[in-house]
């Protein structure tokens, strides 16, 4: 045990609340640079943490390696980690991604159209979203071969049910006066799904897409485990656990991480581009 | 008694029958022990295991025992109950394999999570890549069953004598249409199932004694499980809290398992040590181990266990 | 008051109206998985056609294309080779480990291992999937608690205080991001490393699983009183704890419920990939893992499906909750 | 001017029961009402009565369960699908991702007209209501007098035989109020166009209509039909001749009937 | 009565600017006001034109940036936390979860009242808001025009020194409207409290103060304070008074000084 680490850590945990404390109460906390500066440290501070930990008690590498130790294996590997990236995330998780969402997004404007459609499938996509995926990985890469195939058809069956359900929903989310202004001008189905249901129904929609981003990335690296070629992240991370190289584990849980951020952070952004006009985008008070 | 936690590399079966008979017959508790035996997984890797506290002994491949070690985990061979290696590879042959140098240009089913490295050091001494490079074999990373090889994903995958190998023919196909090289046949065996401890415990005389009596009473748990075959698998199937194992797998498991075990006393041949140690340095451009081991096995507990 | 409310509608609308609002519900249901089965049925055939084929051949039957090996057809289209040999149709349905099992393939499996367990008094036997059922439901509910309590924690304080909020939320969506079912296997190690075992590392991959939903529900939900409702408890200078428990907590009712559904659908996920490195001897989760290694996809199906009906049955009970909950607060008209 | 008296509008026996979960509301019973075309109809009655029904009944939004209606002889499903109608509800309705500008060309988009025509349109109303220069602003950026105002506009926007307006003026002072009622009654005079407006005050009911229909809830009905005796020509002061104010007086004796408290 | 001249709330040059994305808004400039103990004020101008926004800054609701603001010889902040305000919103505002007699005791339980003063006080303002026999309902099972009534009777159910009052019946119909005022005056009259009252409605106004407070937009400000003339004791027909005509038309003159349009 070395207590130097562990006391140093502590000490920077708290330096950094009380630094976040100030900013957070402070005149400029709604700058952009707070919003960012005040995460940021809070997270820095959580690796140090990490690392004292891991250096005060000696754990063994073995088990959890330190925040510095997997730094140093992401800049070693980095042309692994991107062949990586590019297997399960590019290909897997993003085509999957998109091709479930279309799907989904079709599938709702079908169920929308009809009420019967919309009562019979509803409760059977619930049911359906709740099929476990460890347990559905397997078959899928029964089906669909050990490439990214299978990993983006995985993706596509966690992430329909989302964006299903929440674009359903949305199409529902006019008020009866916005619905009955279209009827007074007559207007067609189309027209009435273009000029209102669509864009009302835009908030719902992207809260279904931003939930399926975290879903399509797990659900790319998970199938993995269940076969694939020699590359991807979940590859590694199943082989490189039974090699004890949990460096390269935790580096690629970094590269995963980031690309789920950035990847929720796009569409986030994209979000507040198309429902600017939406409450909660709108901070005012 | 004295406490004994054991992992398993793999789940409740006829494989581990040895260790289940010493619990089931009481051979454990007459050497004062009370053993618990974890079960394996696909995702348990026995190292990390003992590592961090979860047992006091594992059973692990030697390959993965000897990477473990360089990667500074010190795993020590006390005991090796199995002789011989039960892997190969079996194959389509209608894919028109007929000798390894055939394997070029196919598909294969190999096993990853540290089982990787019997399939890779044999590879790199046929001269065939692996790495996706011309002229080589395409590497899957094979899932938990056969299934690969039955729909046709793969042209060969990796099987136990003991288990998957069965698995293909329960699925109706008969061994007329396979082709399998055994890593023995090939002189790429390594050594399988070996009982590994912590270095730095061996030092401590009171966990030596417990090691002494724990490989005894295994050693005699084994040597009844070959003679009493069919009664050995009944006992695996009463501990298998899955519920999904069958009688006949398990019976015709303990078969050839028996195979395996037979001509081993639980200590380490040297020989095998040095043929697994050669065969792993012999790895080409990306070997298991780069240097020859040191310390990673003793006669220490199987001098005092079976004299 | 509450009696009143729960009878009222039973009382002025009558059972004719409760027949047929169920039946409203229930019918479109049936017909989509009427409709769901018979697709189902339907890709039985070019599914397991091949593995059909070949078993047809080792028993001495000429399948068309006459000449061709099992190898040649690994290559030719699956729903050509069914119409090009109709006998063999009736073999996909009945095979032992076929591709994709027929319903009714699965439906027997699921009754072999529930029902008639029971029948035989044996139901908590280890073969019986209601005793994996039960094992499975033990660690989805401790988790879920776990998950549920921390999560709303959380949400308090993310909402109460502006640090928390400012710092703890970017983090935890990007906790979200980190594949826990990838690691759970090492989680369960350190874990036990120090000292936790049995169940609660278990419910502690639920646990990580069922709290974000809870926490983003819970904070919109905390925060969903609108200004006016807000400055209407300043005029009456309320406290910062009576603004909680007189508005705050009840307008988040309805969200907290739907978050609850979600967290309770990702608490059995994790349940069931905790099972997996803890020697996967018990659960729904080591069941399909178990069917999984002898390929036995039938029993996989039936172990997918009851965890399915589980998860339903777990959401329905929140649900009942919901409608039960809000009838009292007057929420539902 | 032509005030011709062919019928525009005609319920007979109109009955609409909602069914609700407390047991059946009569929201209308048996209500008999001809509205001929080029009149400016006020409905007055307590909350409840029933007033935003009957507008919605006209405008096909909601079905009668009993009796007749007929606008422009057509049944008013009929009527909606050939576009008689522009309607102003009681809230504003705007749709939030809409500029004002683009709220307004919305019927006009619908019904197809070109963009020239859909920018002079908008022009032309944005005046009207006193909105220049705001069409670019988006709904939350307006207070909400603004917004209803805008909302009048979307519904004058296009050519629409009959006018529904339901409490169009609620949310605005009595400035604007008078301001608007005088451009309302200029575009009536100058368009011929049939109104059925909704309000709470009396004086605008009186100042605006040529027929105030007084109503009584529960169930609701019409109790009183007043005709106006006003000149089709009313400055702001006719207000305060004894005409005006003996029509709002009976107005006033025909709502007190339909409340509780005789004091 | 006490119609002694204690001021109350005693506005010195407040200055209120909105930080707005569109740039800052001016929604008070140089406001000056002393509202006496007992007063009855009422602020009236076109939408916009800060009347809520004054009502929120002496409820401690918005803070001024500038100029000087006490209530009851305090900070509005202090006065708030003394518990000196009843506040009627523009909108009713009621929670959905409690029932309407639940809804009244809200403030009741905030400020320790025990449980058979809460039961006596609702009782007593339901009826005064004649809402008897339906303090068991929920705020949904009414209409629009109870609910606000139900608001009111919240914001009368305890004793503030001060009562600030949103537009309260803009949702109402004339009768009950009328009906609504004289209880208010009634109340006013009984109890000697202090009312901010904000209205659209210029006879509203006239009626119930004793000053009226005429604002204009675009900065806020007050352009006009017109003290009444008008006796304590009202009966409803003094409306019909040339008195109150004439008040009338000096808040009606005030009001259009503030507006666009000079027809
Ligand atoms: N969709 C509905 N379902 C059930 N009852 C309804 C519905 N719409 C209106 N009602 C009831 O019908 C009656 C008439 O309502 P309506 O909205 O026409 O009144 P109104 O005269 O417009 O009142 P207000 O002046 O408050 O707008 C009311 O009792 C109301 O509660
Ligand atoms: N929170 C706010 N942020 C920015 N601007 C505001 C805010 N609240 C009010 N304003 C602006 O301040 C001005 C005064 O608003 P206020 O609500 O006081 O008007 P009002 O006189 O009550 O109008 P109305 O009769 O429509 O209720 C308006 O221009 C308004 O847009
Ligand atoms: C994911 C996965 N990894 C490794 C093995 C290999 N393995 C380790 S122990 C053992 C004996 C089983 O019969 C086998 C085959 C596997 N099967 N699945
Ligand atoms: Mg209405
Ligand atoms: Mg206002």
């Amino acid at each position: 045990m070395n207590e130097g680490w562990i006391v140093g850590a502590l000490a920077a945990l708290l330096a950094a609340s009380y630094v976040n404390i100030q900013v957070a109460n402070s005149e400029g906390r709604d700058q952009a640079i707070s919003r960012f500066f005040v995460p940021v440290l809070f997270g820095i501070s959580l690796l140090v943490l990490w690392q004292g930990i891991v250096r005060g008690f000696n754990v063994p590498g073995v088990i959890l390696p330190a925040p510095s130790d997997i730094w140093a294996r992401f800049l070693a590997s980095t042309s692994i980690l991107w062949q990586d990236f590019v297997q399960t995330f590019v290909k897997g998780a993003l085509s999957g991604y998109v091709m479930g969402a279309f799907a989904a997004f079709a599938t709702a404007l079908l169920v929308d159209r009809s009420d019967f459609l919309r009562r019979g499938i509803l409760p059977v996509g619930n049911f359906m979203a709740a099929l476990p995926i460890v347990g559905i990985a397997p078959i899928l890469v029964m089906w669909f071969g050990f490439d990214w195939q299978s990993k983006a058809a995985v993706v596509v069956v966690m992430v329909f049910f989302p964006i299903l359900v929440n674009t359903v929903e949305g199409l529902r989310a006019t008020d009866m006066m916005q619905r009955d202004l279209m009827q007074t001008y007559a207007a067609s189905y189309w027209q009435s799904l273009l000029k209102l249901r669509l864009p009302a129904a835009m908030p719902f929609i992207f809260n279904g897409l931003k939930v399926a981003t975290t879903l399509a990335l797990i659900g790319a690296i998970v199938a993995e485990f269940f076969g694939s070629p020699i590359r991807g992240m979940g590859f590694r991370i199943s082989t490189e656990v039974g090699r004890l190289a949990l460096d390269m584990v935790w580096a690629e849980i970094l590269v995963a991480a980031i690309a789920g951020s950035a990847f929720y952070g796009a569409v986030a952004l994209l979000e507040s581009f198309v429902t600017f006009w939406h409450p909660s985008q709108r901070r005012s008070r | 008694a004295d406490d004994v936690t054991l992992q398993l590399k793999w789940v409740t079966q006829a494989q581990f029958a040895g260790y289940y008979v010493a619990l089931d017959q009481g051979f454990y508790e007459e050497e004062g022990l009370n053993v618990t035996i974890k079960p394996g997984g696909p995702d348990i890797a026995p190292a990390q295991v003992i590592a961090g506290g979860g047992a006091d002994v594992v059973l692990d491949w030697m390959p993965s025992a000897l990477a473990s070690r360089e990667k500074g985990l010190p795993l020590v061979n006390i005991a090796q109950p199995f002789k011989s290696s039960g892997m190969m590879l079996t194959c389509w042959k209608d894919t028109g394999i007929e000798k390894p140098e055939d394997l070029k240009d196919k598909t294969i089913g190999v096993w990853f999570f540290g089982n990787e490295y019997p399939f890779l050091s044999w590879m790199s001494s046929l001269g065939i890549p692996t790495d996706g490079s011309e002229g080589g074999v395409t590497v899957l990373k094979q899932g938990f069953n056969v299934d690969p090889l039955l729909q046709r994903q793969a042209d060969c995958i990796s099987t136990m004598t003991y288990n998957e190998y069965w698995q293909v023919l329960d699925a109706g196909v008969t061994p007329e249409e396979l082709i399998t090289f055994k890593y023995e046949d090939q002189g790429v065996a390594t050594l399988e199932d070996g009982i590994y401890v912590m270095e730095e415990n061996l030092a401590d005389p009171e966990f030596e004694d417990k090691m002494v009596r724990f490989v005894r009473a295994s050693m005699k748990g084994w040597k009844w499980a070959e003679e009493n075959s069919d009664d050995a698998a009944m006992i695996v199937l009463d501990n298998d809290e899955t519920g999904a194992q069958t009688e006949t797998h398990q019976k015709r498991m303990m078969g050839e398992i028996a195979k395996l075990t037979a001509g081993s006393n639980g200590a380490l041949d040297e020989a095998d040590y040095q043929r697994t140690v050669d065969t792993l340095l012999g790895g080409g451009s990306d070997p298991v181990i780069t240097k020859e081991p040191e310390g990673a096995w003793t006669h220490q507990i199987t001098d005092k266990a079976l004299n | 008051m509450t009696d009143a409310t729960m009878t009222a509608p039973a009382r002025s609308t009558g059972f004719g109206r409760a027949v047929r609002g169920t039946w409203n519900a229930v019918f479109p249901v049936v017909v989509v998985v009427s409709v769901i089965f018979a697709i189902w049925y339907a890709a039985c055939v070019p599914m397991n056609i091949k593995a059909a084929l070949d078993q047809a051949e080792r028993d001495g039957v000429i399948v068309n294309p006459a000449g061709a090996t099992a190898r040649d057809r690994r290559d030719m289209s699956a729903i050509g080779l069914a119409f090009k040999n109709p006998e063999q149709a009736g073999d996909t349905f009945v095979q032992e480990r076929p591709r994709l099992p027929a319903p009714h393939q699965v439906a027997r499996e699921l009754w072999k291992t529930t029902g008639d367990m029971v029948l035989r008094g044996k139901a908590f036997s280890k073969r019986s999937l209601l005793y994996h059922a039960w094992v499975t439901l033990s660690a989805t509910v401790l988790g879920f608690a776990m998950g549920t309590v921390g999560g709303v924690a959380l949400a308090v304080g993310i909402v109460h205080s502006r640090v928390m909020n400012m710092s703890v939320m970017p983090w935890a969506i990007a906790s979200q991001t980190i594949p826990i079912l990838a690691i759970a296997p090492m989680i369960i190690v350190v874990l036990n490393s120090i000292g936790i075992t049995g169940l609660i590392p278990k419910a502690m991959i639920s646990a990580y699983l069922s709290f974000f939903p809870v926490t983003v529900g819970m904070v919109k939900g905390l925060r969903s009183p609108d200004g006016m409702q807000l400055d209407l408890l300043k005029t009456y200078s309320a406290s910062q704890g009576e603004t909680f428990w007189k508005l705050r907590l009840p307008s988040s009712m309805p969200y907290f419920f739907t978050s609850m559904k979600i967290g309770m659908a990702a608490s059995l996920v994790g349940a069931i990939v905790g099972e997996m490195p803890t020697g996967a001897v018990a659960g729904l989760g080591a069941r399909l893992l178990a069917g999984s290694y002898y390929g036995q996809t039938i029993q996989i199906w039936a172990a997918l499906f009851s965890a399915a009906i589980l998860a339903a049955v777990l959401v329905g009970v929140i649900g009942a909750l919901q409608r039960m909950t809000l009838k009292k607060m007057g929420m539902v008209r | 001017m032509n005030t011709t008296s062919q019928p525009v509008i005609v319920a007979e026996k109109l009955d609409l029961t909602f069914q609700t979960n407390d047991g059946p509301v009569q929201a209308l019973r048996d209500v008999n009402l001809t509205i001929n075309k080029g009149d400016f109809v006020s409905f007055i009655g307590p909350s409840g009565c029933g007033k935003t029904t009957f507008l919605r009944v006209v405008a096909a939004l909601e079905h009668p369960t009993g009796g007749q209606i007929s606008v422009n002889g057509m049944t008013p499903d009929e009527a909606r699908r050939a576009r008689a109608y522009g309607y102003v509800f009681q809230a504003a309705g705007l749709y939030p991702w809409r500029t004002i500008e683009k709220n307004i060309m919305l019927p006009l988009e619908i019904m197809g007209y070109s963009s020239d025509e859909q920018a002079e349109h908008v022009d032309r109303v944005l005046k009207m209501v006193d909105l220049e220069g705001f069409g670019k602003k988006y709904p939350w950026q307006l207070s909400g007098g603004m917004q209803q105002r805008a909302s009048i506009a979307r519904a004058l926007a296009f050519d629409a035989g009959i006018l529904l307006m339901d409490e169009p003026f609620g949310a605005l002072d009595e400035i604007v109020r008078d301001h608007l009622n005088e451009q309302l009654l200029a575009l009536w005079d100058r368009t011929g166009m049939t109104v059925g407006f909704v309000t709470h005050s009396i004086p605008e009911a009186v100042y605006l209509s040529t027929r105030i229909v007084v109503m009584s809830p529960r169930p609701g009905r019409i109790t009183d039909v007043i005709e106006s005796t006003l000149p089709r020509e009313r400055p702001l002061d006719i207000r305060d001749t004894p005409e005006f104010l003996e029509i709002a007086h009976r107005v006033r004796e025909g709502l007190r009937a339909g409340h509780a408290y005789d004091d």
